[in-house]
């Protein structure tokens, strides 16, 4: 038993060795402090943190969430962060329960760099409280071998309800982005909050519920379609970028009566801890090098006009990728806005739909 | 002697912070609709009332509870030939078998799942069959780890006994060896039936999320839902049924063991 | 000698039970002391709260002519051998014996000499480092002993130390330990239930039962002066038998009176009368001052123990009648069917069931392969009243058989001299049944619901007695007598002579083997 | 009959043979697909150390080993600590506070992870705990103890009272009693105690999940985070541990028995 512990402490000692590797930097004013990042999963570029560690001397502690509720909760439930990055109507709530603190700018000195798609967003026009981090819109991923043009462009969202496909298709776990292709289809704002409406796109997601039976998930969606593994997914545009820019047989599609246009921003909590390194860190991201790295990494449109702009022309990444630039040219694209009634209640009947 | 008891005091005031108030926590949340205020408490039994009118609540209640059961089975039928023929072994071989069947348990059970995946990946599985064999791969060790204890521990002198008086093999078998092995498979079902029914990872991670148990359902109320009331009042729904089955499980096992 | 410890009223209850009620002993230096007594007499709950281990709800303990009442245990001048030796399993014995003086921060030397001193004493040198869990129980003792001597206390207290070993391991271990009491010269207190061992080792024997003391005094007054019947019981094999003190120095029982040296007690005090098993004298019958029958003899080793019945016990008749049974072959089913006529208690008419009829008829089918069948009808006009009915028998099939019942109200003989009652049936088997019986004493007590009880409080009493004049392997029809009876007046006797069972024979003895003592007042 | 028999020793060799593939195929699987030069699951491409470089590379996959071992060190530690003197005083408490501790004490154990999580979880709240290491660690401890507890206590039961009395009436004080004597006997499941505290804290994700904070990351949580995408990266980490796991119980295990046969060759 003696024996038992000694190999047990060694093998403590030896994972902690492990873990303890690496980590070195030059000193500057920042030395040795910390920051807390709370962002999506896959969703920053391979050298980007470490990049900035180095840079500035600093460690930075990246958590992970898949939902902006999930964030949300955490958020309430204790845990201190410095930069979290949300999507537009939860920054907006954020701002309208006052959880955020104004950006510093002057140490965010490369707001100039951004691109026109992410100025003057309607949420916050100023960037008072928020920074773009990546934006694009939601669409319809498919498999070209399985399914043709012209069905999706006749069928648009409702694609979603072909029996058909029954078995070959992803949808995307969330409330919202669910009900916005069922609100979409049947010609209503994503953002009604008219009761006969909402029941209307309750039903209509029962009937594909029905038809097609398809998988509830989030990210598992971009290896499926990079592998063929399913024929259709409703995709944001920036991970449907990164499917097409792996799986040549697999198209992009937006329908064209609209669909949600959004903006991931980085903003710092009110109870943030060390908001300063925050404000230099959403100042780094804005820099050429890291949003090149986040952008080509992920697949995702960059906030950085510069970026955006040389990953999708010629010789880009992204060259002649449908999904990569988001179109700003339809009035039809709808931003989601916080309403946490619709919210809850969206989320119940959600639970419902998938339940079958 | 008497002055050791005292030594129990700080562990007292630890239980008392750390699993009393906390329990109390939940039932404040699942008794409440006020959202995050819980300094004003107005009792109702609303949350309740929305789960159990709810048919599509009750189903995936009763679905968590006939995965866990049918999971509980399964591990019996799978897992009690293999304790038996396990006992039967000479001593040495004994111990090198328990040993390699209880290595993976070692092994982090998100890790030993995740292994499955990447297996599935290559069938066409239904996701409820990838559920089953998900559990039954994390849960399947317990059962007979259990059973094979009280085989061992049985008198080898029993067996000979009822050889003695008359019984063949298969009466032996049945007459003798299984129903002193009754108090290991109680206790093999309540280390895979209380776990089966609350687990959410499994379901999540092999069942495409399609799929979904209790667990889940709690989690996705504290998680993305953030209606931590109802998300309390189905966890002290679970709570009660497994503490219930529980007390029946060991009252049953008393009774047997008492016969 | 000085006086050591004295226990002043101690009282001790657990659970609202009384343990001890207002115990006082004083123990002197350098006595062997047992205290003697079943189990859960106290006198273990005794020896803990002079350990320490506990701690007494009223009363106190002077040692040494302090009150120690507050004095934790390890800060006692008293060391205990515990029952189960309570050696520490992960020492060795050196370890073991050494850990008082280790505690006690003593040198290192030091420690060595004290504890080889110790081994030598018990006789264990060169098992110091054995591991103590694999040395026998009289090895485990002896640390056990060495353990708590080596920290020379004033008095050691052992508690029940022998009672693991074997008998033969037990006699040695009592010399030994008297041997080294004498050695070491300090007090032992010694608890024990077994009255062997405190008349052979103490020098004070403290007899206790339910919490209180009955006796103290020297193994000798123990045992030829107890002063009750509970302590003569106790102490050595024992005849104790009710008897009046007539006037001094005349006792009567048995309804004889008889000379006896004791004295002092009220005239016609109804008393205990104790005559040791030893101290009679074998004489022809016709010389005895008692006449009895040798019942049953055993051999002791060095001599015989018997048991004589000077007064034979209250008895029944009862007549056993052997027929055939009767048999009845169904030829249309291809069945068998056979019952027996028998009698019933007018008692157990009221509650008249099947199966309880078929065991009593012994009925039973069988078919033509000889396998068993059920007998499932049962049909009987029984009424409560003494008389003669019908009982039917009858098999799925049809095959029936009718025996006859006799309910007879149930007579009993009665010996108001030995308040014993005794009643019996007369039993109706067939020869079969005789032949096939295991046990035939006890089934014929069984068939013949032979009963006996005491007439002043009902109690039953067993029927020790079965007597018949018939080979139950070669038994015919026709009819026995068969006699149950009840013990009667016996007395154990020790003897060197060789006696056989029913043999006639006189007991005689002198008024100075007879002790009397006051019959003690329950309770 | 020979042959039934042979056919009977074949039959369970092979059912044996099965549960162990069962066991084992998917351990085997991560580990080959560890060494794959792509990120497919599905089919091997060739050989590479690229998912181990990348493993290493990955700071927050180290961290969460690093947080793992720390937490399930301490939670070990002090739940073995707690849990042993807890343990001893309940053996000699009063019935009824026996009886009520040990009620209560079995609630984490019975209640479902998932209700233990979540009450810890509102409670930290309630008392506006930032959630961190320390409540990652407290509620790791809450949750061991009981296991520790539960270890202990029947060897406790076993013991003759009298040993320990036997070491007060040889002149040692309660703690030296404590130390010298009582420890030592129940040193056997105090270890074993710590080592399935140990493995429940490891192996925890439930109660993990709700109960940490920004940053603290254990291996459970990550591979939970991550399990989204394919990554053979986690196939890495898990072959890791495994390789871990292995040695450690093939040593635990393996020499005492050598030293076994040893000893006996010794003595033959």
């Amino acid at each position: 038993m003696k024996k038992a512990m000694i190999s047990l402490f060694c093998a403590v000692m030896c994972l902690l060795a492990l873990a303890g590797c690496g980590s070195s930097g030059k000193s500057t004013k920042y030395a040795g402090q910390v920051l807390n990042v709370y962002n999506w999963g896959e969703y920053v570029g391979e050298n980007v943190i470490s990049n900035f560690e180095k840079e500035y001397d600093v460690t930075v502690n990246y958590s992970l969430f898949s939902s902006n509720e999930e964030m949300y909760t955490k958020l309430m439930s204790g845990s201190s962060y410095d930069i979290l990055v949300p999507s537009d109507y939860m920054i907006e709530r954020l701002i309208s329960e006052k959880m955020l603190q104004p950006i510093d700018k002057s140490i965010v000195t490369n707001l100039d760099n951004l691109a026109d798609g992410v100025k003057n967003l309607n949420w916050d026009p100023d960037n008072t409280y928020a920074v773009p981090y990546f934006w694009g819109n939601v669409g319809i991923v498919y498999d070209s071998t399985h399914i043709s043009q012209a069905d999706v462009e006749k069928y648009n969202f409702a694609i979603f309800k072909q029996t058909a496909y029954k078995g070959h298709v992803d949808m995307y776990d969330s409330e919202r982005d669910a009900f916005m292709i069922a609100f979409k289809d049947l010609g209503y704002s994503m953002n009604t909050s008219n009761e006969e409406e909402i029941q209307a796109a309750y039903k209509w997601l029962k009937e594909m519920n029905a038809a097609v039976n398809p998988s509830y998930v989030t990210d598992e969606s971009i290896d499926d379609m990079v592998n063929g593994q399913k024929w259709l997914a409703l995709l944001y545009s920036g991970d449907a970028s990164y499917v097409l820019s792996q799986n040549a047989n697999m198209r992009y599609y937006a329908p064209s009566y609209g669909t949600n246009l959004w903006v991931d921003g980085m903003v710092i909590p009110a109870n943030a801890s060390n908001p300063e390194l925050a404000n230099v860190f959403i100042n780094y991201i804005l820099t050429y090098e890291a949003s090149l790295d986040n952008s080509e990494t992920v697949g995702y449109s960059s906030s950085n006009k510069q970026v955006l702009e040389e990953l999708s022309s010629e010789g880009g990444t992204y060259y002649n990728n449908a999904a990569y630039l988001p179109r700003t040219d339809n009035p039809k694209d709808e931003t989601f806005h916080n309403n946490e009634v619709l919210r809850k209640e969206l989320s119940n009947l959600w639970v419902k739909v998938k339940l079958g | 002697m008497k002055s050791f008891g005292r030594m129990a005091y700080p562990y007292m005031a630890w239980i008392t912070v750390f699993i009393v108030i906390p329990m109390i926590m939940i039932m404040l949340y699942a008794f409440t609709v006020q959202g995050n205020e819980t300094l004003i408490f107005h009792f109702t039994l609303a949350n309740f009332a929305r789960f159990l009118q709810d048919q599509t609540f009750l189903n995936v209640l009763w679905n968590s509870l006939r995965i866990a059961v049918i999971t509980t089975l399964c591990c019996i039928i799978i897992g009690y030939p293999a304790a038996f023929l396990i006992a039967q072994q000479d001593e040495r071989k004994q111990g090198i078998m328990i040993l390699l069947i209880t290595l993976p348990m070692w092994i982090n059970m998100l890790v030993r799942t995740y292994a499955w995946r990447g297996i599935m990946l290559h069938f066409d599985l239904s996701s409820e069959f990838k559920i089953f064999v998900g559990m039954i791969y994390n849960f399947l060790p317990y059962m007979i780890i259990q059973i094979y204890t009280s085989l061992a521990k049985l008198d080898k002198n029993l067996i000979t006994a009822a050889q003695d008086l008359g019984a063949n093999p298969l009466q032996t078998f049945l007459k003798v060896t299984l129903p002193l092995s009754v108090p290991g498979i109680i206790s093999g079902i309540t280390l895979v039936f209380l776990p089966a029914v609350s687990s959410f990872f499994i379901p999540k991670l092999l069942g495409g999320g399609d799929y979904v148990l209790i667990g889940n359902l709690i989690e996705t109320y504290f998680v993305t839902t953030g209606d931590w009331n109802f998300g309390s009042a189905i966890s002290l729904i679970m709570a009660a049924i497994i503490l219930i089955s529980m007390y029946l499980t060991r009252k049953l096992d008393r009774q047997y063991q008492e016969d | 000698m000085r006086k050591l410890i004295e226990f002043r009223n101690i009282v001790k209850s657990f659970d609202g039970q009384v343990v001890l009620k207002g115990i006082n002993l004083d123990i002197y230096e350098n006595e062997f002391v047992t205290l003697l007594g079943p189990s859960g007499c106290g006198k273990t709950t005794l020896l803990r709260i002079l350990g320490g281990f506990l701690q007494q709800d009223e009363g106190t303990i002077i040692f040494d002519g302090q009150c120690i009442d507050k004095v934790p245990p390890y800060k006692r001048e008293i060391n205990t051998v515990f029952q189960r030796y309570a050696l520490f399993p992960h020492m060795d014995v050196y370890d073991n014996i050494a850990f008082g003086l280790k505690i006690k921060k003593m040198g290192k030397e030091l420690i060595e000499q004290k504890v080889n001193r110790m081994l030598s004493l018990v006789n264990l040198e060169g098992y110091e480092h054995r591991n103590v869990t694999l040395l026998s129980g009289g090895q485990q003792q002896r640390v056990a002993i060495a353990r708590a001597l080596v920290n020379e206390p004033n008095v050691l207290l052992l508690d029940e130390p022998l009672g693991a070993l074997d008998l033969k391991l037990r006699k040695e271990m009592q010399h030994e330990l008297k041997r080294i009491q004498q050695e070491v010269g300090i007090t032992f207190i010694y608890v024990t239930h077994d009255q062997e061992e405190a008349l052979t080792m103490s020098d004070k024997i403290v007899v206790m039962r339910d919490g209180e003391i009955q006796q103290i005094g020297t193994p000798l007054e123990i045992y030829n002066e107890p002063v009750n019947e509970y302590v003569a019981r106790f102490i050595g094999e024992s005849n104790i038998l009710p008897g009046t003190m007539v006037e001094d120095y005349l006792v009567q029982f048995d309804e004889q009176k008889y000379k006896c040296v004791d004295h002092g007690f009220k005239p016609d005090e109804p008393v205990d009368v104790l005559i040791r098993p030893e101290d009679f004298d074998i004489v022809k019958a016709k010389d005895g001052m008692m006449k009895g029958e040798v019942k049953s003899v055993i051999f002791k080793g060095v001599h015989y123990e018997m048991m004589v019945e000077t007064i034979s016990g209250t008895s029944k008749t009862v007549k056993m009648h052997i027929m055939t049974a009767h048999d009845q072959y169904n030829s249309d089913a291809q069945e068998n069917i056979t019952a027996n006529d028998f009698f019933m208690d007018l008692e157990d008419t009221a509650k008249i069931d099947d199966l309880d009829l078929i065991s009593r008829a012994n009925a039973h089918a069988w078919d033509m392969s000889d396998q068993d069948l059920s007998v499932d009808d049962v049909d009987h006009d029984i009424k409560p009243a003494p008389g003669s009915y019908h009982v039917t028998y009858s098999t799925s099939k049809g095959t029936s058989i009718t025996v006859k019942v006799f309910v007879v109200q149930p007579k009993y003989v009665e010996d108001a001299r030995h308040n014993i009652g005794i009643s019996a049936f007369d039993i109706y088997k067939t020869a079969d049944e005789i032949h096939e019986s295991m046990a035939i004493s006890t089934d014929l007590k069984t068939w013949a619901d032979a009963e006996a009880w005491n007439l002043q409080d009902d109690k039953p009493i067993t029927i020790t007695d079965v007597k018949y004049d018939f080979d139950p392997a070669t038994i015919e029809e026709g009819e026995y007598d068969i006699t149950f009876a009840t013990q009667g007046r016996e007395y154990k006797v020790e003897t060197t002579q060789q006696f056989e069972e029913g043999d006639k024979i006189g007991l005689n003895f002198g008024p100075e083997d007879i002790h009397v003592m006051h019959r003690k007042v329950q309770g | 009959m020979d042959k039934k028999r042979k056919g009977l020793r074949f039959g369970s060799g092979f059912y044996l043979t099965l549960i162990m593939l069962f066991f084992y195929v998917p351990i085997l699987y991560v580990v080959v697909f560890s060494f794959n030069n792509s990120k497919s699951l599905t089919s091997f491409t060739g050989f590479s150390l690229m998912w181990y470089e990348k493993m290493f590379a990955n700071r927050t996959m180290m961290e969460s080993i690093y947080y793992t071992v720390l937490v399930a060190v301490i939670a070990t530690v002090v739940s073995t600590v707690v849990g042993t003197i807890t343990a001893i005083g309940l053996s000699k408490s009063r019935r009824l506070v026996r009886e009520v501790v040990t009620q209560i004490n079995n609630l984490p154990v019975m209640n479902p992870d998932i209700v233990t999580a979540i009450s810890l979880m509102l409670f930290f709240i309630s008392i506006n705990m930032k959630t961190g290491l320390l409540t990652l660690i407290l509620a790791h401890i809450t949750f061991c103890i009981p296991y520790v507890i539960l270890s202990i206590m029947p060897k406790l039961r076993q013991l003759d009272d009298n040993v320990a009395e036997a070491a007060l009436d040889l002149g040692a004080t309660p703690w030296q009693a404590l130390t010298k004597v009582i420890i030592p006997q129940i040193k056997d499941a105090i270890l074993s105690g710590a080592l399935i505290a140990f493995s429940m804290s490891f192996d925890d994700f439930v109660i993990s999940f709700f109960t940490t904070g920004p940053g603290i990351n254990n291996i459970s949580i990550y591979v939970y985070t991550m399990y989204k995408r394919i990554n053979p990266s986690i196939n890495a980490l898990s072959s890791l541990i495994i390789l871990v796991i292995a040695t450690v119980l093939v040593i635990v295990n393996v020499v005492p028995m050598l030293k076994n046969r040893k000893k006996r060759e010794i003595e033959a």
